[in-house]
């Protein structure tokens, strides 16, 4: 079982971010459940979404408590979320930030991606859901990046899909390349 | 019921086993109540009838209506002052039914087409003697034929017709139009003796099974006004008579006409067509108390004649004559003043009523005279057994419609007395009043007005001066009748009804309440526009 | 065809499989992806054809479905909550017409307060309202029920409520295996309505019935909604051969030996079998009964599935305030003279989490179980607020102050 | 007005029938095979003009559109009289479902019939006035806005008839009910312009609406007829008096509504998306007290004492309808005024 946690804000993608990853795991034929936070939350508002993934059928319906990943989809929530609440001690943290991971005060395994940027560039709008994905892929290899891709390209339009096919695909390779060369490091 | 679930899905029409007539305690009835109109008809017509014919454009069958009462359609289409129109129902409404105008259209079409009537009763053998061949005597003769019986007539007069054509100026009754409708009845197989003046009448009753008397009230009243030299003063019955026999009197350029009935109005009215120039008719009340109907006064006032109101004559001398005005006292009686005015006048026409000469009956045991008339009793035999009398002469009102009637109901009673049976008596329907009847369903509606000759060209000449209706005026105005008191089929019951407990018979047939079903709301009998439904009380069972 | 898709979508699917002439909807969290789903198909004609209406309340919506289920139309809807209760009237209506409607409710607590989050108090308010109640485990079992609820419906002129948790099981994305059209359609034959409005032969529905027949109806109702229990296990061993999986109306999990069996309905289920193989494993013998036919009530089958167990905890998603349980009186009666426990979990949202299941089944066993428990129950809070209301003995909305104090406040 | 005078006729366009018109111009009810949807057996009180008024609509919609029609009644007076078990008084396919749904049980109806393609049967939904302005109101207002092919048709007999004459949003001022009492100062229901419903729906723009009375049968006919050959949403409020509720004779239920009509307290018209297309004039004009003196829920009006404050407080109401909407023909023949 991988569990992952995904925060954002209303009208990021959170949950399609949570569903794209399930649909990747099971395109690969494994059990997966995504599922939201359920809660009346507004645009903007602070969210989140889980997401089990599972060589056996899953069954258990409680909300994730303790995460493998978690990908924090809007840096500013840091200030005001425990995103890392229930992280297990060894979990991943994937981060939409342009900067330097380390002003961020994240474990020392934190990977951050500008995935705002890059789907700014791609898609147009600041969509990073799809980005995050790739990263994810590249960081912790649960997913494969092409499960990924098809999982975008089975959820939105064909070009729509390709831009954003196009932002998960560099933010993959950026991650993949940050984690090879902290691997050498 | 199958697979359907019980109780809760049920098979329609089911509540027919319900029957709701358990709840009435009143029950509405169909009746044929008794209309105004045939209530006031003299010659006993029953106008609802035939115009409900005429409605449907059943034009001889409403003829045949009349005729199996009335022989002279045609001619009471005109002369009648039709007290049937104002006994309507619809005069409440907005205006009465023309109805003579319509008996007239019916009268006259029947005349145009060439309809007939036949007897279909057996012979019976018996021979009746009808003495005049006015109104009343022609009457009798048809309906004792239609009975069986033969029939004679006598009549003294050159043509038959009596006051018809004595009496009434051609420019109110044709002469074509009275032929036609006297030969029809002759056609019967009626015997008419003209120029038969009956003098003995115990001599000619010899060989009759039964007479009847209508010789009428052929003698003008004269009343003793005192006149001087050189007055020349006549008798409106014998002006007319002269008029019709076509050698008018000479009247001069002024003619002052004294009395207010019809009679007055027809000899002004004539005088005017035979040349004089002023027609002056002097009354001795009111306008609103005059005898004559309305529609000849205003006919004669369209024609120029003018009218001396609260006058009496008091003298006639030369080409004056005096008059007193009068004044109505408390009870209407008019009261002299003491105030006079000189009138010139060339003649003096008196129209101050008719008598009866009645020395024909006089001589006989039995018979009874009273005043100016003979006494009958209700079958109209006189004192003498097997005479009966009728017409002007038993004291009724001298019109030629009640003429008709007596004409009529004298056959009916020479045929009971010749079969030995009395008449039957069906007791009268209740009456259908204004009241009765829901007006909201009628249309608004007013009376057709009768196309009438300029008054200029009708001075002059004798011609008709009421014109007839045409086929749709005719029909426009019978489907005004309201059909008092009796159903005319508008299936308003039959609507109305929230339990449908009323079946519809058919066209003719009317309907049929379904007591199974009906509650007694009563809806029905307050929905009919006629009046032709009652509600009764239930009656309490054992 | 197996795919990784949001349940109300593959509810949506299954619905538009079963072929529905009309669907009157009005929306309510959790429900509204569902008929978003099926408008969406509608009018796009994938499922035609079909009339979608938006209905002006959900009164409105079982009303129409009523119409259109009386006038010989496939009839389905789908609704939550405060909007099952707004339907209250009309539901037992369409149950006394006997009127197949098929209505997802996608389970939510009732206000007052106010909440969205899930638990099984709407459709338990409505246990008696002559509905067949299936609840769904899974995604998998709410698509497979709503295909079974329809054959199930119209071959016994019943209404049918399917019951699937409300965010946990509509908004959750995982792998769902869908029948095919043509298997669908082998399965469901089209609609032949037992009455129908119709102008060839007309009839009166909905008659009014007094004393003398109204018992005979209601017992009537109630012997066909027993039928429904007959005639569950042929349609689903029908249903099993187009979909390898069987439905039960009831289901235990390694009860076989187990002396603790804990009764539970819907999503919950999953949570439990995990923490009871997790205790299986630590060599407890407990097992789990599901529940998914609780309207009719599966009698034999439960008192059978519970033949072994010396401990009853019915773990139950509503509370019937005054007396406790729900479900439990009902399995009482199925099982008599075993000791029954009533855990009350999960209302309003609150995640019913294996730590605590966990705890509780150890309690359990352990005969440490209240007869009635409230599970993950904040004590402090309530002994608080009661200790408060015992003080000044007002009337007013308890809720308030309890946000209050959960929010730090603390009077 | 749909209905076409026939003047020249004793009786033309009031009466039901008549054997001198051709008989398509006759009304529905004349006719001996008309289709008594509404057949015999029922238990509405004696004069009942809902009774009257259901046979009337429905015979004239089966006429429109040749037998092929559903019926969906809401609970009330109607409902109860017409199919107490074991019995029904329907010729329809009908049906029963609850007081407040029967404009959405309609549309459900209509929603099953387009959707197999049946277009050519036709739904009426039909209540009672509370069934419709009160707690029906939401479900009806719905299929209005939805434009539902439905006709729905409100039998207004101004309270809740069934259960023992309480007040509902169609009780006209003035009217004593078991719940506006008359005590002490209190004269029956309040003053308010009460749920003008014709006039809601009017504002939903939908097809048609239309009011009538069971006092013309023709306008009522052809108001049906036109109904039926529209599609969408219509809605017809056909004044339906109530003996009991009223104080009526149970014979006058007729006149009664008829009086409504020519008082001006009871408008009848016809509107299409939304516009008065046509009026029905009055004909025969009559005070309101003549209207109000045959019901005993008026009596309070006119027994001890005259309240000729209130009497002239309606007048005022009837001669905003006759303003509002041009009851008054303005004729060059003058017509004489006669109580009818």
């Amino acid at each position: 079982m991988f569990a992952v946690r995904i925060h954002g804000r209303g009208g990021q993608g959170v949950v399609t971010a949570a569903e794209l990853l399930s649909v990747a795991a099971f395109t690969e034929g494994r059990h997966a459940q995504a599922f939201p936070s359920f809660g009346s939350e507004r645009t903007g508002a602070p969210v989140v979404a889980f997401c089990r993934i599972d060589t056996r059928p899953i069954r258990t319906r409680e909300p994730i408590a303790i995460a493998d990943c978690v990908i924090v989809q809007d840096p500013t929530l840091l200030r005001h979320v425990d995103v890392l609440a229930g992280l297990r001690p060894a979990g991943s943290v994937l981060v939409n930030w342009a900067g330097p991971v380390d002003q961020l005060e994240l474990p020392p395994g934190a990977v951050a991606v500008a995935a705002t940027q890059l789907a700014l560039r791609h898609v147009g709008r600041p969509v990073p859901n799809a980005a995050l994905l790739g990263g994810f892929a590249a960081l912790t290899g649960q997913v494969r990046l092409e499960s990924v891709l098809d999982a975008i390209r089975g959820r939105f339009p064909a070009s729509l899909a390709a831009a954003n096919v196009a932002a998960a695909q560099e933010a993959y390779d950026l991650v993949r390349a940050e984690c090879e060369e902290r691997q050498d490091a | 019921m199958t697979d359907k679930p019980f109780a809760i899905t049920l098979d329609i029409g089911s509540s027919l086993a319900n029957h709701t007539g358990s709840w009435r305690v009143e029950r509405p009835v169909y009746v044929n109540r008794r209309p105004p109109c045939a209530d006031a008809c003299p010659a006993g017509e029953d106008p609802l009838r035939w115009l409900y014919q005429a409605e449907e454009r059943g034009y001889e069958a409403a003829w045949r209506e009349i005729m199996a009462v009335n022989p002279f359609p045609a001619v009471i289409g005109r002369v009648c002052y039709h007290p049937c129109e104002s006994a309507c129902n619809r005069g409440q409404l907005d205006e009465a039914v023309g109805i003579n105008a319509v008996e007239r259209f019916l009268g006259d079409e029947a005349i145009r087409q060439g309809w007939t009537v036949t007897s279909s009763a057996l012979p019976t053998g018996r021979h009746v003697l009808v003495i005049g061949a006015g109104p009343a005597g022609l009457s009798a003769a048809y309906h004792l034929r239609l009975l069986g019986h033969d029939v004679t007539v006598r009549d003294g007069g050159d043509q038959p017709g009596g006051m018809m054509r004595y009496g009434i100026p051609a420019y109110r009754l044709p002469r074509d139009v009275l032929d036609t409708e006297i030969a029809r009845i002759v056609s019967l197989g009626v015997r008419l003796e003209r120029q038969h003046t009956v003098s003995d009448l115990r001599a000619e009753a010899a060989g009759f099974d039964a007479v009847f008397v209508a010789v009428g009230a052929q003698l003008g009243r004269r009343i003793d006004i005192p006149a001087g030299d050189g007055a020349r003063v006549l008798d409106a019955v014998t002006m007319l008579h002269d008029v019709a026999d076509g050698q008018p009197p000479l009247l001069g350029r002024r003619v002052v006409v004294y009395g207010g009935g019809n009679t007055a109005m027809d000899a002004a009215r004539s005088a005017r067509r035979i040349g004089a120039t002023d027609a002056l008719v002097v009354y001795r009340r009111t306008r609103d108390r005059m005898p004559a109907h309305e529609v000849d006064l205003t006919q004669a006032l369209d024609e120029g004649i003018t009218v001396h109101w609260l006058s009496t004559l008091t003298r006639i001398d030369g080409d004056r004559v005096r008059v007193e005005r009068m004044r109505l006292d408390d009870t209407g009686f008019p009261q002299p003043t003491g105030e006079y005015e000189d009138l010139s006048a060339d003649a003096v026409v008196l129209a101050v009523g008719q008598e009866a000469d009645l020395s024909l009956l006089a001589a006989l045991d039995g018979v009874e005279l009273d005043g100016g008339n003979v006494r009958v009793g209700p079958d109209l035999m006189t004192g003498q057994p097997g005479i009966f009398a009728g017409g002007d002469i038993v004291g009724a009102e001298q019109t030629v419609t009640n003429a008709i009637g007596q004409g009529r109901r004298a056959a009916q009673a020479i045929d009971a007395y010749l079969a030995g049976s009395p008449a039957p008596a069906t007791p009268p329907a209740a009456p259908a009043t204004f009241e009765r009847l829901n007006t909201w369903y009628y249309c608004d509606a007013p009376a057709t007005v009768a196309p009438r000759l300029a008054a200029a060209r009708r001075v002059s000449t004798f011609d008709e001066v009421v014109g007839g209706l045409d086929e749709s005026t005719a029909l426009f105005e019978a489907r005004r009748c309201l059909s008092c008191g009796n159903c005319f089929e508008c299936d308003n019951c039959y609507g109305v009804c929230p339990d449908n407990a009323i079946r519809k018979l058919g066209p003719g047939l009317g309907f049929e309440i379904d007591y199974d079903y009906c509650k007694g709301c009563g809806l029905c009998a307050a929905e009919c526009p006629a009046g032709a439904i009652d509600l009764v009380p239930e009656q309490a069972r054992q | 065809m197996r795919s990784q898709i949001e349940g109300s979508r593959a509810v949506a699917e299954a619905v538009a499989l079963c072929r529905p002439q009309v669907i009157p909807a009005y929306p309510i969290s959790p429900q509204t992806h569902i008929v978003e789903a099926l408008s969406e198909r509608v009018a796009s004609g994938a499922l035609h054809p079909c009339v979608f209406i938006n209905a002006e309340s959900e009164f409105g919506a079982m009303s129409l479905a009523i119409g259109a289920c009386a006038t010989g139309g496939r009839s389905y809807t789908a609704t939550a909550s405060q909007g099952l209760l707004f339907m209250a009237e009309a539901l037992y209506n369409a149950a006394g017409l006997g009127l197949p409607i098929v209505m997802t409710v996608a389970n939510r607590a009732i206000g007052a307060p106010i909440n969205i989050w899930n638990d099984h108090s709407d459709a338990m308010s409505q246990r008696d309202s002559g509905w067949v109640q299936l609840y769904a485990e899974s995604n998998q079992e709410a698509v497979d029920l709503h295909v079974l609820a329809f054959r199930l419906a119209e071959e016994l002129s019943l209404p049918v409520m399917v019951c699937m948790d409300g965010f946990v099981l509509t908004h959750a994305v995982e792998p769902v295996d869908l029948p095919d059209q043509a298997g669908v359609d082998a399965f469901l034959p089209p609609f032949r309505p037992r009455q129908v409005l119709d102008p060839v032969a007309p009839v009166s529905i909905g008659a009014m019935v007094g004393p003398e027949a109204f018992t005979e109806v209601r017992y009537l109702a109630h012997v066909r909604q027993l039928e429904v229990l007959d005639r569950l296990p042929d349609l689903a061993g029908e249903l099993a051969a187009l979909t390898g999986r069987r439905i039960s109306a009831v289901t235990p999990y390694r009860c076989d030996d187990a002396d603790t069996v804990v009764v539970a309905l819907g999503s919950v289920l999953g949570t439990l079998k995990d923490t009871v193989d997790e205790l299986r494993d630590e060599g407890l013998p407990v097992g789990v009964v599901g529940v998914t036919a609780f309207r009719p009530f599966p009698v034999r089958a439960v008192a059978a599935a519970l033949a072994g167990a010396r401990r009853v905890v019915v773990l139950e998603r509503a509370l019937a305030a005054g007396v406790g349980g729900i479900v439990t009186a009902d399995v009482r009666a199925a099982r008599p003279g075993v000791a029954c426990r009533t855990v009350v979990a999960g209302l309003g949202g609150r995640p019913v989490t294996r730590a605590s299941l966990r705890a509780m089944l150890l309690d359990a066993v352990a005969d440490r179980l209240e007869p009635l428990t409230f599970l993950d129950l904040n004590r402090e809070v309530v002994d608080r607020e009661l200790a408060r209301a015992a003080a000044t003995r007002r009337s007013g909305p308890a809720a308030e102050n309890i946000l209050h104090d959960l929010a730090g406040g603390g009077r | 007005m749909n209905g076409q005078r026939t003047f020249f006729y004793q009786v033309g366009t009031f009466a039901v029938g008549n054997r001198l018109l051709d008989p398509a111009m006759r009304a529905g009810q004349a006719d001996p095979d008309r289709a008594n949807a509404l057949t015999s057996g029922h238990r509405a009180c004696q004069g009942c003009g809902e009774a009257l008024g259901a046979r009337y609509v429905l015979d004239a919609a089966m006429r429109a559109t040749g037998g092929k029609l559903v019926v969906v009644n809401a609970t009330g007076c109607l409902e109860v009289f017409s199919t107490p078990y074991p019995e029904t008084s329907w010729r329809v396919p009908w049906l029963h479902s609850l007081f407040g749904n029967a404009p959405a049980v309609a549309a459900g109806a209509a929603a099953t019939l387009r959707a197999q393609g049946r277009d050519d049967v036709r739904v009426i939904g039909q209540g009672g006035d509370g069934g419709t302005v009160d707690i029906g109101f939401g479900c009806l207002s719905g299929m209005f806005e939805r434009n539902d092919d439905v006709l729905f048709v409100c039998y207004d007999n101004e309270a809740y008839m069934n259960t023992g004459v309480q007040r509902s949003g169609a009780t006209p001022p003035a009217a004593r009910t078991a719940t506006t009492p008359v005590v002490g100062d209190r004269s029956g229901n309040r003053f308010g312009q009460g749920k003008d419903l014709p006039v809601i729906a009017m504002a939903h723009r939908i097809p048609y609406v239309a009011t009538a009375t069971v006092a013309d049968l023709r306008d009522l006919e052809a108001k049906v007829a036109h109904a039926m050959s529209l599609h969408g949403a219509r809605y017809l409020h056909v004044l339906v008096p109530c003996p009991l509720g009223w104080g009526t004779a149970s014979g006058d239920t007729v006149r009664v509504a008829r009086l409504a009509v020519e008082s001006g307290l009871f408008p009848v018209f016809e509107a299409e998306h939304g516009e008065v297309t046509a009026v029905r004039p009055i004909r025969r004009r009559v005070p309101v007290a003549d209207y109000l003196r045959l019901q005993t829920r008026y009596r309070h009006l006119f027994t001890p004492t005259r309240c000729d404050d209130v009497l002239d407080a309606i007048g005022a109401v009837a001669e905003d309808n006759i303003r509002r909407y041009g009851l008054i023909e303005h004729r060059d023949v003058e017509h004489r005024e006669v109580s009818p």
